[in-house]
Parts: C-alpha cells; sequence; structure tokens
C-alpha cells in the first residue's frame, strides 16, 4: 500500500494568491494512498524541506508530492530532501502550479481547481514511481573552448591552470578575437594589446593548452563527461610546425591588394599574411581566394624566401577526432551589417564608420598608424557625431531588439579620446538613453561630458547627406531643446548593434544547446545557472550568451571554467536513471528501436529463454546502455510490442496523468 | 469537459510539452505572467518522441476535447532527432484520426521553444478557442457504439 | 500445379534438403483448407491442397516454425513473399531455416462471396472456364469466377515473388492497382460521412481477435492488449478504451510495416473493411514521405523509423481538403 | 485627460503608442520639423498622454506631408505619420460636417492647382 505525502507551497503570495493552497492540501488529502496533505509558506526553504524530511519517517512515506514551482526549479532540491531522509530521490513528483498555474491565471476558484487537479495527476504518477538507482559514466578529463577570443582564452587559462588538458578551436588563424582590434578599453583607458596579448602568449606556452587555429567543429557526438568532437583543420597552406613567423613572405608576396579584415578593410594585406604582429600561434596562412599559386599555379615566391621550407600548397582540409569530458562555448559577436539603414549613408561616404573601424582608425597598428584622419582625404576631422544604438533596439528586420549594452560605454570612450588627443575637435553624440550600469561606469560618462565637453544630444539622427565640399550634412532632432538641427560634420561614427557570431546557430545544433529567438545561446537559468547550458556538460562563455562588455566577459569566462573544472574534477558522473530499458520477455528483437535511437545505444543480444514446455529457446533481445541513453524515449514509440519503457516516464505512469486530468 | 457558470462550454486541453524547449517555454510564459485558459493541464514528457499515440487516444477517449503535442523546433531538438520522429509518428496519427472522421481542429503540434513563452501561450489560447468552436469531442467517445 | 508442388516437396523432403512442408490442408469442404505442417510423402499424398480457396498466408506460421530445429519448406504466392521478407527484416522469420518455393498467386476466391449470393448449403465448388459450378445440397448453382474473387484479390498489387529459393510457374510483375481508391473515395466524404462510415462498420466488432491473430505484422511476443503495463489492457469486450480504439491503435502499430497482404479483412467474422485502416497509412506514406513497400527487400529503413529534415508538418492534415 | 477621445485615435490609427522609445528620429527625419508647432514624436508623445486636443487645434496637423520618412526610420514600427492622421481625421470629425460640400468645390478650382493637391485636398477633408 503507498503512503504519500502532498506538499502545497504558498511560494509567499506567489501561488497562495491566486491559488487557495489549503483547499489543494485538503482536496488532495482525499486522494487515494495519500496519507498526509500540508501547505507550508516556503516548501525551498530549509525549515520547509525539514517539513517533508519529518514527515517522510514520521508517516513512512513511499511517494512525495510538491505541488510548488517548475521541476525545472526545485525538483532536484525536493529530491535530495527526500533523499536525505532515506527515501529514493525518484520517488518525488512536482505538480508545477506557479508557472504553469497561478501565474498564468487570474481567478482563484479556476486556478485553484486546475491545481488541484495538476496535483492529482502528481499523485497519479507518483503511485507507479519506482525507486530509480543512478549509473555513473567516465569523465573524460580534458576540455573543449570553442574560440579563441578574450572569453575562450580566459576559460583556457583557467582550465589549464587548474591542471586540466584544454583545447582551443578557433575559425581565425590568430586567438585574440574582437578585443585584439581594439585600441582602448572602458572604463580604464588601458590599452587593449597590453592587457590581451599576455594572455595570447599564456595560451601558446602553456603545455596544458593546445591552439587549433584556423579550424572548425565538424561534428559532435556523445554526452557530458564524454564528448566526441571532430575539429576541421582548414588548410592553411603553411606547415605549423614549420613557420617561425618571421614575416619574410608577407613581405615578399607579390599580391598586396586584399582587403586586411583584421583593419576593417580599411587597409590592405597580402595573400600570405599574419593577422597582426602580435599573433598567436604566429604563423602565415595563404589566403585561397587571392594566391597567384593557388589560382593559377604562376608565383611561388613565398616558397622560394621561406628558409624553414613551411609553404605547401598542397595541403588540404584535415579532420582530427578528440574526446573531451566539457565542451566551453566562446563563439562571440560581431556587429551587424547596417548598409540597410540608408539614411546614414554608409555606403556612400567612406567617412561614415563603424566604431569597430574608429577602433582601428585611432589604433597604433591601424592604418594610420594611430593618428585620427578622415578616410576619404587624410585630413584631420574637426567635427565628428556620433549615433549611438543604430540597429540596437529596433523591431524592424534590420535591427536586433534588444539593447546592445556596449556601445554607451565605449561611444563615450571613442569621445573623450577624441577630445583628448584632439581638443579642437567638435564631438557630439546623440543618444535615446545612456546606460552606464557598471562599476566606475556612469563616472566615465558624466567626465566625457563634464571634463572633455562631449556633447550630449537627447534625440536620434534622422539623415546624413554627403556634401559635395566633403563635409556630412547631418540631419537631427534635439529633443530637450525641441529642434531639428543640422550639423556640419567631417565624420560620422555608428554604433553599431552586436549579433552572434554566424557559426553559433549551426554549433548549437550540433551540439543540441538551446538558442533565443536572437540566435544568442540560452542559460539554464537566466540568474541561478548564467554559465551553463541546458545541455548537460556545455557551458557558456562570453558574448554568446548575450551581449557583454570585458569585464564582465571575464568574469563569466571564470565562471564557466570553474563550472568546468567541477566536472572534470569527478572521475565519474551521476548518470541520468530516467533511462530507456527492454522487457526481454515481451522484446521481438525486431530493431525499430536501434533504428530511432540518436545515441546507439540499443543493441541485440542473443539470449536463453526457459519455454513453459520446459525447453530453452534462443531468441534475439534489445539491451540497452544505460550509461549512453539519454532518456529521450524514441524507442518506446517504435516499439510494436511495448517491451521498451522508459524508466520515470513509463507508459503506465503518464497514462495514470491523462487518466487524472481527464477524470 | 466541463461547463462553467456561464454555461460556455469549457474544453479539457491535454498539452503534451517536451522538458528542454516547450514545457520551459511554458514555464516561461508563465513567469512573464502571460495568460492563457485553465483549460490546458500540461503533462510533461521528456521528449515530444515520448508521446505514444497511444498516450492522445488514451485522453480523448477519457474525455479530452483536444490534445495538443509541444517539442523543440526541428533541428533544435535536445535529442538531435526525437522531434522529427514525432513528426512523421503524429502526421500520420492526425490523418488517421481524420480519415475516421474525428475533426482535425482537436489534434495539432507545434514547436515551441523554452525562449517563445508569448508564442507558447498565443498557441494555448489559440487552440482553446479553436476547440472551444467545436464543441465537446463526441466522435471519439462513441467511435465505437452498440449495434442499433 | 498440386501436383507439381507435392512431387517437389517429396523430392526435397527425400534429400534431406528440408524437414517439414507447410502448405494447406484440406478441409472437410473444398472451400475451407488450412494452412498445415506435412512431415512425411504420405500426409502430402493424403491431404496437400493448392487450389482456389487455398488464399490463406502462410508467412506468419514461419515464426514460430523457424524457432523449431531443422528447415522447412514453404510455398508462398507472391503477397506472401512480401510478409515473409518483412518478418525476416525484423529478425522473426530465421531465413536460413526456410526453403521458399514460389508459386503463383490469385486470384482467390472468397466462400462469402458465394454464401452472399443467397447460395447455402454448398458441398462443392468448380471452377469451370470461370464459370464456378456450386454444389449444394438443394443443386448446383453458377455464378461467374471474378465475381467470387476475394477482396485482397481484387486490388492485386504485385504478382512478383520478391524472395524465393525456387519457383514454380512463371514470375510476375508488380502491378499498377488501384487499391487506394476506396480510401480515396472515402476521403473525399465530408467528415461526418466518414465518421458515420466507420462508426457503422466498427460497431460491428466483436472483438474476436481475428485480424490480429492473422496479421503477419502482429508477431509481438507479447500483445500490447495482453500487458497490463501497456495501460491499454483489456481482454474481454467492454465499453472502455481499448475496445474503442483496438483498431486505431492496431493499425497504428503495423504502419510501415504492413504489406498490405488483406489477411485482416479476409478473416473478419463480420465483414469489417480493416484493410482500408492499413492503406490510408500506406496512401499518407507514400504520398507524403515516398513510395514505400513493406517488405519489398530486408533492407530498407521503415518510414516511421526515420525522417527527413525537410519532411511536411504535422497542419498538412489540417490543410488538406476542405472539411 | 479625454480617455475617450485616445481610445478612439488609438483604433482609428492602429498604433500602440506605448512602444514609443522616445528615440526621436521620426523628428529629425522629418522635413517639415520646421514648419510644426507640435513634431512628430510630440504627436505621439502627447497622444499617448491623451493629451490631444492642442494638436487638434494646431496647425502642425496640416503641415505633415504624410511622406511617411517617420515611419521609414522608426526602429520600433510605431508610425507617426498614422498617429498625425488620426488626429487629423478627429479634427475634421469634430467638426461634425465637412469643411466644405462637394458644389461649393468648383468655384473654387484654380486652373493652376496640382491635380495632386486636389486628391488630398479631397482626402483630407471629406472623410
Amino acid at each position: 500500500m503507498q503512503r504519500i505525502g502532498v506538499f502545497v507551497c504558498h511560494c509567499g503570495t506567489n501561488i497562495a494568491a491566486t491559488v487557495d493552497v489549503k483547499a489543494v492540501a485538503e482536496a488532495l488529502g482525499h486522494e487515494p494512498g495519500v496519507v498526509i496533505s500540508q501547505d507550508y509558506q516556503y516548501m525551498c526553504s530549509e525549515s520547509g524541506q525539514n517539513l517533508i524530511k519529518d514527515a517522510v519517517k514520521e508517516h513512512s512515506l513511499t511517494g512525495i508530492v510538491v505541488c510548488s514551482c517548475s521541476p525545472r526549479m526545485h525538483e532536484n532540491t525536493f529530491r535530495k530532501a527526500a533523499a536525505a531522509a532515506g527515501l529514493n530521490p525518484y520517488l518525488v513528483e512536482i505538480a508545477n502550479i506557479r508557472e504553469q498555474c497561478s501565474w498564468i491565471h487570474k481567478e482563484i476558484a479556476t486556478a485553484t481547481e486546475k491545481a488541484v487537479i495538476l496535483g492529482r495527476a502528481a499523485v497519479a504518477k507518483v503511485h507507479l514511481n519506482a525507486p530509480l538507482t543512478a549509473g555513473e559514466s567516465p569523465v573524460v578529463k580534458r576540455a573543449l573552448v570553442i574560440g579563441g577570443g578574450i572569453a575562450g582564452i580566459q576559460t583556457a587559462l583557467d582550465i589549464a591552470e587548474a591542471g586540466f588538458e584544454v583545447d582551443i578551436v578557433e575559425k581565425e588563424p590568430t586567438i585574440g578575437g574582437k578585443m585584439a582590434q581594439i585600441d582602448k578599453t572602458f572604463p580604464t583607458l588601458d590599452c587593449a594589446a597590453c592587457i590581451l596579448t599576455p594572455k595570447m602568449v599564456e595560451c601558446a606556452q602553456n603545455d596544458k593548452i593546445t591552439i587549433h587555429s584556423f579550424s572548425e567543429i565538424a561534428d559532435v557526438k556523445g554526452f557530458v563527461g564524454n564528448f566526441t568532437v571532430t575539429i576541421k583543420k582548414k588548410a592553411r597552406f603553411v606547415d605549423e610546425t614549420k613557420c617561425t613567423g618571421c614575416g619574410l613572405c608577407t613581405e615578399k608576396c607579390p599580391m598586396k591588394k586584399v582587403p586586411n579584415e583584421f583593419n576593417m578593410g580599411l587597409d590592405n594585406r597580402t595573400a600570405v599574411y599574419i593577422p597582426f604582429a602580435q599573433a598567436v600561434p604566429k604563423v602565415a596562412a595563404i589566403d585561397p581566394n587571392y594566391c597567384l599559386m593557388l589560382k593559377n599555379g604562376k608565383c611561388g615566391v613565398c616558397s622560394k624566401v621561406c628558409s624553414v621550407g613551411a609553404i605547401d600548397y598542397k595541403q588540404t582540409d584535415k579532420f582530427v577526432e578528440e574526446k573531451y569530458g566539457a565542451i566551453v562555448v566562446a563563439t562571440g559577436f560581431n556587429p551587424i551589417k547596417i548598409d540597410k539603414y540608408e539614411e546614414f549613408a554608409y555606403n556612400q561616404s567612406p567617412d561614415v564608420v563603424t566604431s569597430l573601424e574608429l577602433e582601428r582608425l585611432m589604433n597604433a597598428a591601424g592604418p594610420n598608424g594611430g593618428t585620427l584622419l578622415r578616410p576619404s582625404d587624410k585630413k584631420h576631422p574637426h567635427t565628428i557625431v556620433f549615433v549611438q544604438c543604430v540597429g540596437s533596439r529596433c523591431e524592424d528586420e534590420k535591427g536586433k531588439p534588444y539593447c546592445s549594452k556596449i556601445c554607451c560605454m565605449y561611444t563615450a570612450k571613442h569621445a573623450m579620446l577624441i577630445r583628448e588627443k584632439y581638443p579642437d575637435t567638435e564631438v557630439y553624440v546623440f543618444y535615446i538613453d545612456v546606460r552606464t550600469p557598471g562599476k566606475n561606469f556612469d563616472e566615465f560618462y558624466r567626465r566625457a561630458v563634464e571634463q572633455y565637453g562631449v556633447h550630449y544630444i537627447k534625440g536620434m539622427v534622422g539623415k546624413v547627406t554627403p556634401k559635395s565640399d566633403g563635409k556630412l550634412d547631418v540631419q537631427a532632432a534635439d529633443l530637450l531643446a525641441n529642434e531639428q538641427l543640422h550639423i556640419d560634420a567631417d565624420m560620422v561614427v555608428l554604433a553599431a548593434a552586436i549579433e552572434p557570431d554566424k557559426s553559433a546557430r549551426p554549433l548549437a545544433t550540433m551540439l543540441t544547446t538551446q538558442m533565443d529567438t536572437n540566435d544568442f545561446f540560452t542559460e539554464a537559468h537566466p540568474k541561478l545557472r548564467p554559465v551553463e547550458s541546458a545541455t548537460a556538460g556545455i557551458f557558456l562563455s562570453g558574448a554568446c550568451q548575450g551581449p557583454k562588455d570585458i569585464p564582465e566577459t571575464v568574469a563569466q569566462a571564470s565562471a564557466a571554467a570553474a563550472k568546468a573544472i567541477g566536472l572534470l574534477c569527478k572521475n565519474s558522473i551521476t548518470c541520468n536513471p530516467c533511462v530507456a530499458s527492454s522487457d526481454e520477455l515481451m522484446c521481438n528483437g525486431c530493431s525499430s528501436c536501434e533504428k530511432v535511437c540518436p545515441y546507439g545505444a540499443i543493441t541485440y543480444i542473443d539470449k536463453e529463454f526457459r519455454m513453459p514446455d520446459k525447453t530453452t529457446r534462443i531468441r534475439r533481445v534489445a539491451s540497452v546502455n544505460p550509461a549512453v541513453c539519454q532518456g529521450c524515449g524514441a524507442c518506446t514509440v517504435a516499439c510494436p510490442s511495448g517491451a521498451m519503457d522508459l524508466s520515470g516516464f513509463s507508459n503506465s505512469q503518464i497514462m495514470a496523468e491523462v487518466d487524472a486530468i481527464c477524470k | 469537459m466541463q461547463v462553467n457558470n456561464n454555461n460556455e462550454f469549457q474544453p479539457l486541453i491535454v498539452a503534451f510539452c517536451c522538458n528542454w524547449c516547450s514545457y520551459a517555454g511554458a514555464d516561461l510564459s508563465g513567469t512573464n505572467r502571460l495568460n492563457y485558459p485553465t483549460n490546458v493541464k500540461i503533462i510533461r514528457v521528456p521528449c515530444s518522441c515520448r508521446v505514444n499515440p497511444m498516450f492522445i487516444l488514451r485522453a480523448f477517449q477519457r474525455g479530452a476535447d483536444g490534445v495538443i503535442l509541444c517539442g523543440c523546433h526541428p533541428g533544435d531538438c535536445h535529442y538531435t532527432s526525437g522531434n522529427y520522429f514525432t513528426r512523421r509518428r503524429m502526421t500520420l496519427l492526425f490523418s488517421m484520426l481524420d480519415f475516421l472522421g474525428i475533426e482535425r481542429d482537436r489534434t495539432r503540434v507545434e514547436w515551441v521553444s523554452a525562449a517563445e513563452g508569448a508564442k507558447f501561450a498565443a498557441t494555448m489560447n489559440e487552440f482553446t478557442e479553436a476547440v472551444r468552436k467545436l464543441g465537446p469531442n463526441r466522435r471519439l467517445e462513441d467511435l465505437r457504439c452498440r449495434k442499433q | 500445379m498440386q501436383e507439381a508442388m507435392i512431387k517437389r516437396a517429396k523430392e526435397l523432403l527425400a534429400d534431406g534438403i528440408v524437414d517439414r512442408v507447410i502448405g494447406w490442408k484440406k478441409g472437410e469442404f473444398s472451400y475451407d483448407h488450412t494452412p498445415a505442417v506435412f512431415t512425411s510423402a504420405q500426409e502430402l499424398d493424403e491431404s496437400f491442397v493448392c487450389d482456389d480457396f487455398t488464399s490463406a498466408n502462410l508467412s506468419k506460421y514461419l515464426v514460430k516454425e523457424t524457432i523449431r530445429e531443422g528447415k522447412i519448406l514453404a510455398f508462398l504466392k507472391p503477397c506472401d513473399t512480401y510478409s515473409f521478407n518483412q518478418l525476416v527484416k525484423e529478425h522473426r522469420i530465421d531465413r536460413d531455416k526456410v526453403y521458399v518455393i514460389g508459386i503463383p498467386g490469385g486470384p482467390k476466391l472468397d466462400i462469402e462471396k458465394i454464401r452472399a449470393r443467397g447460395i447455402t448449403g454448398i458441398l462443392n465448388v468448380r471452377n469451370e472456364n470461370y464459370t464456378l459450378k456450386i454444389e449444394t445440397i438443394y443443386g448446383v448453382s453458377e455464378m461467374p469466377f471474378y465475381e467470387a474473387i476475394s477482396v485482397k484479390c481484387e486490388s492485386c498489387k504485385s504478382k512478383k515473388h520478391v524472395v524465393y529459393d525456387e519457383l514454380i510457374g512463371e514470375d510476375g510483375e508488380v502491378l499498377d492497382s488501384n487499391r487506394f481508391d476506396m480510401v480515396e473515395k472515402l476521403e473525399n466524404m465530408t467528415s461526418q460521412e466518414r465518421y458515420d462510415f466507420w462508426r457503422s462498420e466498427l460497431s460491428k466488432c466483436i472483438r474476436c481477435n481475428a485480424c490480429r491473430t492473422v496479421c503477419p505484422a502482429c508477431t509481438c511476443e507479447k500483445c500490447v492488449f495482453e500487458n497490463p503495463d501497456s495501460g491499454i489492457e483489456n481482454k474481454a469486450a467492454a465499453d472502455s478504451f481499448e475496445e474503442n480504439m483496438f483498431h486505431i491503435i492496431r493499425a497504428f502499430h503495423v504502419a510501415g510495416r504492413c504489406t498490405d497482404c488483406g489477411e485482416c479483412s479476409r478473416v473478419c467474422p463480420e465483414n469489417i473493411p480493416l484493410h482500408l485502416l492499413n492503406r490510408k497509412f500506406i496512401k499518407d506514406i507514400n504520398s507524403l514521405y515516398g513510395t514505400y513497400q513493406a517488405g519489398e527487400n530486408t533492407t530498407d529503413k521503415a518510414p516511421l523509423n526515420e525522417y527527413k529534415m525537410d519532411d511536411c508538418e504535422a497542419s498538412i492534415v489540417h490543410e488538406r481538403g476542405a472539411e | 485627460m479625454n480617455n475617450s477621445l485616445k481610445d478612439w485615435v488609438d483604433i482609428t490609427s492602429g498604433v500602440n503608442v506605448r512602444k514609443c522609445m522616445r528615440c526621436g528620429k521620426c523628428s529629425a527625419a522629418c522635413p517639415s520639423y520646421d514648419e510644426m508647432e507640435y513634431h512628430p514624436h510630440q504627436f505621439v508623445y502627447m497622444v499617448e498622454k491623451g493629451d490631444i486636443e492642442p494638436l487638434m487645434k494646431s496647425d502642425s496637423l496640416y503641415r505633415c506631408l504624410t511622406c511617411f520618412a517617420c515611419i521609414e526610420r522608426c526602429p520600433r514600427n510605431v508610425e507617426p505619420a498614422k498617429v498625425v492622421e488620426a488626429v487629423r481625421l478627429a479634427a475634421v470629425r469634430k467638426q461634425g460636417n465637412n469643411h466644405l460640400i462637394p458644389d461649393q468645390i468648383p468655384a473654387m478650382l484654380d486652373d493652376d492647382l496640382p491635380q495632386q493637391a486636389i486628391v488630398t485636398a479631397f482626402r483630407k477633408y471629406t472623410k
């Protein structure tokens, strides 16, 4: 005979305001098998949990139903409480009467009625719950970091620091990412290269870290603790092990008209190139789209000048397979394309630039050697207009609905740096709101206004028109002065919204992690599990999860590393015990289940059976490897005989829930 | 089926939601306080591919007026491929129910991601309304009746 | 034909190639032959039969027969070879233990169709140049042969043997059959008309389980309808879930595996057109996921066990047709 | 605050003025800005406040060229031009009748008046 305890949570007023919790407890108390039914203010609190533990002992409970928030929230909490009281944790069921009842309904009567039905379904299910014991599977003590920007670098360094092997896969020929392109960093104005490049070098020198540069993820298989990843090493036509990074090939290469992506196309590079002086690994790569040798077989200069014979025109893409226990995603961001915002004349005038382009224009290693000059005539600009929120907070298809978060601060930084270096330059910033939450951020912004005299104007730019005299007519609204302005500007700088890297979407599919509608990775919980994905063993670092500045990115990168280290420290992890299993007596051995299993967890064995007539019969039956099974249940429906069932979500359990709801 | 004070027909809707996307999407519509009718009762399953056609038939037979199955968007299944199987199974099942003369608007598959709380609520509102218009489900309950 | 089969069966038995023969055994009347296993030349001579009434599909019996020691000779009509292949694919039949002789198919006769003419007290039926001479206790009646052929033969899908070790007679071709005509006709009805049609048909069911017993796709070690854990177990006829849904669930269980052999409708004592449910699934599978014939070979993945990224959405059911 | 008038404008324009995030890009793009007493962003804001009477009295109503620059530029799809048009309609209807009786028009027509202006006038005054 089952002895079931029902515990109804008020969740303060979150549940109790719309659901009559006492009535729910009373009603569920009359359900068959229920021996105790009570309500409490906060079930998840320590005293709430104690209430459950005491009841387990006092009433020798065989099953627990907690009517509370979503099981995604506190199922584990209550399972642990049950385990602490000596009850198998899988004899706990949650009725979700908060997210799926009290928070969406307004009328107390109907909400209470629904809560009772949800509770009844949980009671019906728990009647059929079986105690489950989780198995264990070993953890490969090696981590993979996808993306070699500051997020990936920090995560890799932290994991290596803890003593674990870690691989960085970076799609570009060098690690460093966006931060390597940035000149100065807010709010301290220290040089980005000065703080980033030592970390890049550290990565190269750390013997725990392997950098797969110019590589992409081709395939991911497996599960937490045991991923098998295929890495595609793109042909760079230079032998990484031989190249010393001397740069002679780049000097001699006759093809010098390749837009330099590191400088945002503002100047040119050669077909064989090293992205920038501090690149890690400092190894050249040949761009097959421009290399004369690879395109028409005529040249070969780089091969002739290379003293170590590193040039290899016959190199092809290579695939390597590695095993990892944990994967950290750090695929980062890109500024959006702003060609569609015709009003800002970005395509019409070279003097309309994005903030990242300005960053290169002002950088000592940039196209102008650090002197800010107008791209069109290389003259010193005297009036610069900044436009914020270009494509951010934008509901049309051209932009992004979210706030890109970093633009307010880097615009203040740009404005301040320009005013400091070129005090004769007038700087206007058009803003909708200035958002500066962050340590020393608002002070920084105020400094731009108060000390540096940057003109902040509340309003938007409506139109930028290139004029015949080379200036730009900026038509804008000053909402506070209630007037429409025209500014004759030398340059216009657009704070383009940022978006996740394009490689993130296919990667998410391979990793079976979720993304939001903007292609940012979704965290397991927005507050409590911000660096984990909902898929076990996959962690999120940096801007792939949402717009972030550098301090936040580094903080999150270390947090993701800590989570990964926590996993790698374990010799084995407990598996989800809610896995499929086949009833051998009923299994036909028809192979249907094997064909739908995404993990290859099902194999067939020939098994001897004693028949009723005392003979023995050897029959082919399915056998599930519980360490590999992830518990999706595809096989249970494919099985014609119903021999395959899923622990925790068995046919009879779900059927009981259906019955309880449809009563 | 229930009838409220106004004697308006209140359909009983059973929603099967996969744990990873749609159940989270349902939670999100709760977190965002997006309203949908109390008629909808959610059953959590690990993946939409766990839903056996028997569950759906059972629900109808026991008095449900509509059954909706929600899963991750194709390509986004937590288990890589589960929802693709779901899609084939449910297409065939719904087609069969239609063939037997069961109103096709009582059944539905909808892909709702963990981020689509608003879509979940909108879907449930819409589906409940569609079933309400159809009235009580008699046909499945009565499909096999005694000889007259 | 019958003589050639008996002769060959005797040879194979004598050569020790097979130990047993599965075929049809004469019944009390000339129309009630039943599947039977023969182990000796004598038995074959005494009662082996193959004529217009040997329509039973023998493939399913091989599930049990191949568990036993030794090899068995099976005479399979074209339609039966599809069932055979499907069962081999599902590992239900041990192919090595069967010697398959392909024999020409029907059309076979259905005694019910003759009885439906009001002809009773039938003793014997002879086919004379495609006119049936029916001896009854009341005298001799006649009817055209083709008006008495069984429903499954009316829309024969194939005269081709998809598997055999040797053939007696000629092999035929896959036919362009009209088997989906009735399904289509129903599809074109209104929802209410379809409902009324099925209600009147399914109401006749007495839950004798003959369809399940004969179906070559229903070979489960334990049927879900007899498994208390399946949640739909129910043996006695009752006005409950299983009763209502028996045929829908059964059709779904065999979807993608049913070869459309038509045995379910042939054996139904109430003449419910059960094959239409299976054909509806087959028609949908063919049109939505590409033509698929269960049992055509032993390698193709069943349509419900695979998928394409760009499969249609389930809403296609809602979009199709007006009502 | 005139709630019923606000509701009327909301319904007629089909615009959810609460979507405005006060960026002012509508006013920044407006070619008639200097001609207007109330500017496009103010139209949206004042309608949101329910402060519609001053708008109805203002000449600004008729300074809007309905060029749709504001609709084109608005990042939140608020569509200020539709708000202006709705207020314009409110002004017209509030006076109960059309400003002109159609019969009066022929006498007033000027040969130099562009065809488009006549059509526009009809559109504005005969709804």
